[in-house]
């Protein structure tokens, strides 16, 4: 089983689906008790490969390879490497805790869980994907289910929500399709695999298309094919102007599909453009990241967190939060300094757990009083207390307080801008007091004041809430302590991924 | 014109006629009977075309199943005893209008293309080649067909338990 | 430098704190309920009096070593390595720190006791003693960090205990309200702090010697020297960076605003975090990097007129508030603003030694402000206060021994140090008379405004209603012996550090190796004396103003509050309508922002996005296809997934099918039109 | 002139033709059905045609016999559905039952 372990944590909730498929659609619990197996060994495999990982290769490790079509070079080719390694880990921890936040749904459980379980190996598959046929493949497989998760079981205005969310990443699918396809025909043999159109990223052209309006732009072949790669994940990010699907879709979304959406989901955007627009467009990457990576993550840091300062619905906030935070990765990853980095891809991590969080936590309380109007609590620090302190260990990692996991990021990608643009990284900086502002507006409106009468007899979190939250906690504050317990798998390939585009530099 | 040819024509006629019959008829019990003969005919036009096996997967499964099928369904919809058996049609002349224009395209296009042309026209025995074939490059469409198949016995049986149906 | 003594002992002075708040935070509530308050006391003040016995330890450890070899560090293990940066976890003492740790303990665990009493009836005991050693240990760690991420980890840890205990009573909106501002404005200032840090990394890095290391900083500083940015030396930004974040903390204009608000939180939170330790972090933060600051001499001019500033500002709010609490905390902000002259003027050792004496002094005072309260049920009002000389007179005493020292009375603590700081402002290379006279008008303000304190609450006959008379009392055991204990501190901290006239300060000589020898001061005792006498003679007249005014109401204080048409008065009552101001500015500039972002969000973005979706709608049909898929809810058909498809299929089926169909065939047409046309 | 390709394509499209205008006119499900096997049974006469004259293997058979099969696994889901929509609705006028969905 540990010769081809991601194969096995890719697929092995695919196998749970067809079972979940088969069963009686009336036995709600078997099937959720089916489910969280399926989720759970894809985690200890993510623990065995925590524990097996060699942090001081910067290749690719646990690789598996056969050909797959070979009259078009595809080829079934998966393994990690620092850069994917931690969104391994992260997708498979909220996977199986997911499970246990989905326990409350009720109507349609079968498809819900089949299709859950589907969307899991969409998203493995889309972190260990090293064809880049298979990663499009993947990426796909992720989409479907989570329309119908938004469209079926979401909120009053799912069919919008959904919809939007479908349009948006479509386009983004469409545009990542072309490129995809242009890399392919531009390389030589014709390939799908990363790592051969890495090897030749040399040969993309550079020199200017002679194309309206790109000869005044001065962009080649290799920054046409950035831009459409980057859109696609500007999309998923998401990145201003495309973040609007993500406050409908994870307004309308239910709980386990929100946290999915922000923890891991988001984190596709970004990821991608580290295993693909940086080694295979490096020249490009180094012309155009300042713009596009740089100044629109800190336009995200700040635009986020005004718009999510405005926001009445608390889900909308937290959504909003998660566009100003991805705004700290997008800033990090355009610095090229090591910390810059390497505290971009930890903040991808600890906003996965953070945000995953902050989403369970609006669910518990949706879940008793069926609202999330922020204004529309009060007090409720007296009433349920246990919940409030974990609420506030959220709310301060996200706010980035020192000795939690956000922080530990946060300086890293703000140092690391710092060398490279000491005005973006000062903006970005000042997104902090924002972010600061706008939580603790939350928590006073929310949790503290004078009890709300209606609510005094909301019973307290249940164990099984803790049982999903406790975990995502403990994380975030070991990381605040020790980061290196994520630090050390990236360190090796991010520095590697950092020479090949620094030379590219002017 | 000798007798294969002959014979060729009178295929393609009941051919064609019983299909226009099925198409134009107000009465649906002649349509569904007059489909046999389509059925048939185009077992025939298999035959001329010296595809035995497919001619025999035709009769069997074309008139053997899904005629008496269709059958079985219209006495069902319809209690033979009414006199009045609907079966309506609508927007007539678009439709006529549309399927001339896009007959005539259609033959248009077979005359003008210069189709490929095999080396030799073989009439041999098929049936040990189709086998063949299906248990070799096309194994894998062969064994999803049965999956196919097992899911719509599975779903014709789903759709028609009493229960689902409130 | 040598190479510093390790030890193993260190951490637990920081982590023992941190126990007590874990043990308190996770499993308190349930040990209240189950074995009562005095275990969640046991818990909370045991770790604090073990991290006091081990400071003393380590000062005697200190002690034992050559002056130039006073440091200890206690490494524990690699907390960030990425590229060039490296930052341990490690803590270190050198005398400034062990100061500090000695003040935090000390006044801490002194502070805690007294809550035992103050906090007794209230039912989160145990989330109070929580942050009550949170903080604690937060505080520990900002003085004995060894680097600046580790100090700065203290320096937000800090500000959100400081936030948690201000809106301890969470239910009332106003306290949170506090709570939320004190936060907020300190963010402002941790901002321009993380600034600095970054600055000064990155200038160290340039020239491959990139730390955070307080040590290493040092041992490279000079190479800060000559480096430019944005046409200023790095020296300057950075320190100014790091000055903003000062003036957060440690409440100097323009962040001052937090501190009076602050006073919502319960009373020995305001002696020990408002007061006595927390504020006085910016003061030892310039203190410990003063190598930096003294190769900016702009950046010192900044400080000590901001500090000199703010000591004036404060103080003429002080002249008029009515509650007893925000007087306490105008007078912090101001003495504060005392310790940043001195530091401005390059005497760090002077401004330490203030911070020291402060602290007994101030939070003396706050606790018996406390006490008062405690017996007035609440009242924090002085106008209706008075005479509480006879009913409590622990308190009273105390109260009294805080209020001679912090006006300066000579042989008390706040004499010599905050002579020692009016001296150096004068005579330093960085002072001058003007800050000098400053200072000494600010002086004279502090006793005026502390006597009218002492003479509003505890003399004259009681304004309070017949009820509150009737249950006045002296406080228990355990609030009146924490008074006396900081009482006698608050004259004895002062003879530590006597000035030169009077034979040379023991403590200065201890903060040596880590200032540097003062620079020589033309040894001119006759200077010297001569101003201590000034401002002794105008802390008399501010005393005897108030005497005048309050005590023998010889003098209506209306002759004062009417001049200039009462407008000078509003101006000071209204706190120069600062807060207004800021309101006005940030808040409502920042929501409004706020607003517009949502807009553009709401009305720009999504108008285009759903106006595309629907053209997209329009102008295809197949979306049509798409759209019954969705919108029919093909719900009920996932309980069979054959079932399903066949439900999906029925629904397209009685869609405008034909429609579909004529569409089809119409692309069929098109299509061969085209390649008929085109092929042949 | 011989019987060639041309005629059975011919063939062929009229079929199709055929079934195409039964789809689209009918408003018995029962009779689309029936057209749409139509169109089934044409294409399948230019698959066998097409193996036949042009490509001169069997290919074209095989792919003739999925659809064949597929035409059987259409016909029963397909009429089963007409059937269910018969309980339901008391007709199988595909309009009238449009007017009828959820």
């Amino acid at each position: 089983m540990t010769d081809n372990v991601l194969s096995w944590m890719t697929f092995f909730p695919v196998a749970g689906m067809v079972v979940v498929l088969l069963l009686p659609h009336d036995r709600h619990s078997l099937i959720r008790w089916v489910s969280a197996l399926a989720t759970l060994p894809p985690l200890l495999l993510a623990i065995w490969l925590y524990a097996n990982f060699d942090r001081t290769s910067s290749g690719l490790q646990f690789v598996e390879k056969a050909p797959w079509i070979p009259t078009y070079n595809i080829q079934y080719f998966i393994g990690v490497d620092g850069i994917s390694i931690s969104m391994v880990l992260l997708t498979a921890l909220l996977s199986f805790l997911c499970i246990f936040a989905s326990w409350g749904i009720d109507k349609g459980v079968k498809g819900y869980f089949a299709l859950f379980l589907l969307l899991d190996t969409g998203m493995m598959g889309v972190f260990v994907a090293l064809d880049f046929f298979l990663f499009y493949i993947f990426w796909e497989v992720m989409l479907l289910p989570m329309y119908f998760l938004i469209g079926i079981w979401g909120g009053p205005r799912r069919e919008y929500a959904a919809i939007k969310f479908f349009l948006y990443t479509l386009f983004g699918s469409v545009l990542m399709l072309l490129a995809i396809l242009a890399l392919y025909f531009a390389s030589e043999p014709h390939t799908f695999d990363m790592t051969q159109l890495i090897a030749q990223s040399g040969k993309y052209g550079t020199s200017a298309l002679a194309m309206w309006p790109f000869d005044r732009w001065g962009w080649g072949f290799q920054h046409v094919v950035w831009m459409a790669l980057f859109i696609g994940f500007a999309i998923k990010i998401p990145a201003f102007p495309f973040h609007t699907w993500l406050p409908d879709a994870h307004v309308e979304a239910p709980t386990a599909i929100s946290v999915i959406l922000a923890g891991v989901l988001l984190k596709m955007g970004t990821y991608g453009i580290l295993r693909i627009n940086y080694p295979m467009l490096p020249a490009a990457t180094a012309d155009l990241a300042y713009y596009f990576l740089g100044a629109l993550g800190t336009w995200n840091i700040i635009y986020g967190a005004l718009c999510a300062m405005a926001q009445k619905d608390l889900k909308k906030l937290v959504a909003y939060s998660s566009v100003s935070h991805m705004g700290y990765v997008m800033l990090g990853m355009a610095s090229f300094t090591p910390q810059g980095i390497n505290g971009a891809v930890l903040q991808m991590f600890n906003h996965g757990t953070i945000t995953g969080m902050l989403f369970l936590l609006v669910g518990v309380i949706y879940d008793r009083a069926h609202h999330r109007d922020i204004d529309g609590f009060g007090g409720l620090a007296a009433i349920m207390p246990v919940y409030t302190g974990v609420t506030a260990v959220a709310f301060f990692a996200s706010m980035g307080l020192p000795g939690l996991s956000g922080f530990i990021s946060e300086v890293l990608v703000l140092l690391g801008a710092w060398q490279k643009y000491v005005i973006l990284s000062i903006l970005g900086a000042s997104g902090v007091i924002l972010i600061a502002g706008y939580l603790l507006w939350t928590i006073q409106r929310v949790y503290l004041g004078p009890v709300n009468e209606k609510y005094k007899s909301l019973p307290e979190i249940n164990g099984r809430e803790l049982f999903t939250l406790v975990p995502l906690g403990i994380i975030v504050i070991i990381l605040g302590v020790y980061p290196h317990a994520i630090l050390d798998l990236l360190r090796s390939s991010l520095d590697q991924l950092n020479q090949i585009v620094i030379p590219h530099l002017s | 014109m000798d007798i294969a040819t002959a014979l060729f024509y009178l295929v393609a006629i009941i051919t064609v006629g019983s299909a226009a019959v099925v198409a134009f008829s107000r009465n649906i019990i002649y349509s569904a009977f007059s489909l046999m003969g389509t059925f048939a005919g185009v077992a025939g036009i298999y035959v001329f075309l010296g595809a035995d096996f497919v001619a025999a997967v035709q009769l069997l499964i074309y008139v053997g199943g899904i005629l008496v099928l269709i059958l079985f369904a219209v006495m069902l919809t319809h209690r033979i005893t009414d006199v009045e058996i609907t079966n309506r049609a609508a927007g007539r002349i678009p439709a006529l209008l549309a399927i001339g224009i896009f007959i005539f395209l259609l033959v248009q296009t077979i005359r003008e293309t210069s189709w490929a042309k095999a080396k030799e026209i073989l009439y041999a025995p098929t049936t040990a080649r189709i086998g063949d074939l299906f248990l070799e490059n096309y194994l894998l469409p062969f064994e999803l067909a049965s999956l196919v198949l097992l899911a719509a016995l599975i779903g014709a049986v789903v759709l028609s338990r009493k229960e689902l149906r409130e | 430098m040598d190479q510093p003594i390790q030890t193993d002992y260190l951490r637990w002075i920081v982590l023992l704190p941190l126990l007590g708040a874990a043990t308190n935070g996770l499993l308190g509530a349930q040990l209240q309920k189950r074995f009562g308050k005095g275990l969640i006391s046991t818990i909370a003040i045991a770790p604090v009096l073990g991290s006091f016995l081990l400071s003393v330890r380590a000062l005697f450890d200190l002690v034992a070593l050559q002056p130039e070899q006073r440091f200890l560090i206690d490494r524990l293990y690699t907390w960030i390595t990425t590229g060039s940066l490296n930052v341990d976890v490690a803590f270190w003492i050198d005398p400034l720190s062990a100061v500090m740790i000695l003040v935090v303990t000390g006044i801490g665990g002194l502070i805690h006791i007294y809550s035992i009493g103050y906090m007794h009836d209230d039912n989160s005991y145990w989330r109070f003693f929580t942050f009550l050693n949170l903080f604690t240990f937060a505080m520990l760690l900002l003085v004995t960090g060894d680097n600046l991420l580790l100090v700065f980890v203290g320096w937000e840890g800090v500000g959100l205990c400081s936030y948690a205990l201000i809106g301890f009573w969470y239910q009332d909106h106003v306290n949170t309200t506090a709570g939320n501002k004190a936060f907020i404005v300190n963010r402002v200032g941790d901002f321009g702090f993380i600034l600095g840090i970054f600055l000064i990394f990155w200038t160290l890095d340039h020239q491959g010697h990139g730390t955070v290391s307080f040590r290493e900083i040092q041992k490279f500083a000079s190479l800060l020297k000559n480096q430019e940015i944005w046409g200023g030396g790095v020296a300057t930004l950075a320190t100014l960076f790091l000055f903003v974040g000062a003036t957060g903390k440690s409440a100097q204009i323009p962040l001052y605003v937090w501190l009076p608000d602050a006073m919502q939180g319960p009373t020995p939170v305001s002696a020990l975090i408002h007061a006595a330790t927390m504020v006085t972090a910016g003061v030892y933060m310039i203190a410990r990097l003063h190598f930096l600051y003294s190769m900016a001499p702009l950046t010192l001019e900044v400080v000590a007129v901001i500090g000199v500033a703010t000591a004036l500002f404060a103080a003429t709010i002080a002249l008029t508030q009515n509650d007893i609490k925000r007087v306490l905390a105008y007078s912090t902000i101001s003495q504060l603003g005392y310790m940043f002259l001195g530091a401005g003027v390059a005497a760090y050792g002077a401004a330490i030694f203030h911070l020291m004496t402060h602290a007994f002094f101030k939070a003396c005072l706050f606790l018996g402000s406390g006490s008062v309260i405690h017996a007035m049920g609440g009242e924090q009002d002085m106008g209706k206060m008075g005479g509480l000389r006879s009913a409590m007179p622990y308190t009273f005493w105390t109260f009294a021994i805080s209020v001679l020292a912090i006006a300066g009375t000579p042989l008390t603590g706040g004499f010599f140090s905050k002579d020692e700081i009016l001296w150096q402002a004068f005579s330093s290379a960085h002072g001058s008379p003007l800050l000098w006279s400053l200072g000494v008008v600010g002086a004279g303000l502090t006793a005026f405004y502390m006597f009218r304190q002492l003479f509003l609450v505890f003399f004259g006959n009681s304004r309070a209603d017949h009820h509150t008379q009737e249950h006045l009392h002296e406080s228990p055991k355990v609030m009146t012996v924490p008074l006396v204990i900081l009482a006698i501190g608050s004259i004895a901290a002062g003879w530590i550090g006597l000035p030169e006239v009077f034979g040379g300060s023991q403590f200065a000589e201890w903060l040596e190796p880590v200032f540097g020898k003062p620079h020589e001061m033309a040894a001119s005792e006759g200077p010297e004396l001569l101003l201590m006498i000034c401002s002794v003679a105008v802390a008399a007249v501010g005393f005897f103003i108030a005497y005048l005014m309050y005590y023998r109401g010889a003098l209506a204080p209306e002759r004062f509050s009417s001049l200039a048409g009462g407008a000078l008065y509003r101006l000071f009552y209204n706190k120069y309508y600062v807060d207004e101001i800021y309101q006005a500015i940030f808040v409502r500039g920042t929501l409004l922002l706020a607003r517009t972002g949502a807009w553009i969000d709401q009305h720009i973005i999504d108008f285009i996005v759903d106006g595309s979706a629907k053209t997209t709608a329009y102008i295809s049909w197949f979306n049509g296809l798409f759209d019954n898929y969705v919108i029919d809810g093909i719900v009920n058909a996932l309980a069979n997934i054959t079932f399903w498809a066949g439900g999906k299929f029925r629904k397209v089926q009685t869609g405008n099918i034909n429609s579909y169909l004529y569409v089809i065939l119409g692309a069929v047409v098109l299509a061969i039109i085209v390649r008929l046309r085109y092929s042949s | 002139m011989a019987i060639g390709l041309t005629h059975y394509l011919v063939i062929g499209a009229i079929l199709f033709s055929l079934g195409l205008y039964s789809v689209l006119t009918r408003r018995n499900a029962i009779s689309i059905l029936m057209g749409v096997e139509l169109i089934l049974n044409s294409s399948n006469i230019n698959y066998v045609a097409f193996s036949h004259f042009s490509s001169g293997n069997v290919e074209g058979q095989v792919y003739a016999i999925f659809v064949i099969m597929l035409a059987a696994a259409e016909a029963a889901v397909g009429l089963a559905i007409v059937l269910a929509i018969f309980q339901i609705f008391h007709t199988i006028d595909v309009e009238a039952a449009e007017t009828l969905k959820e």
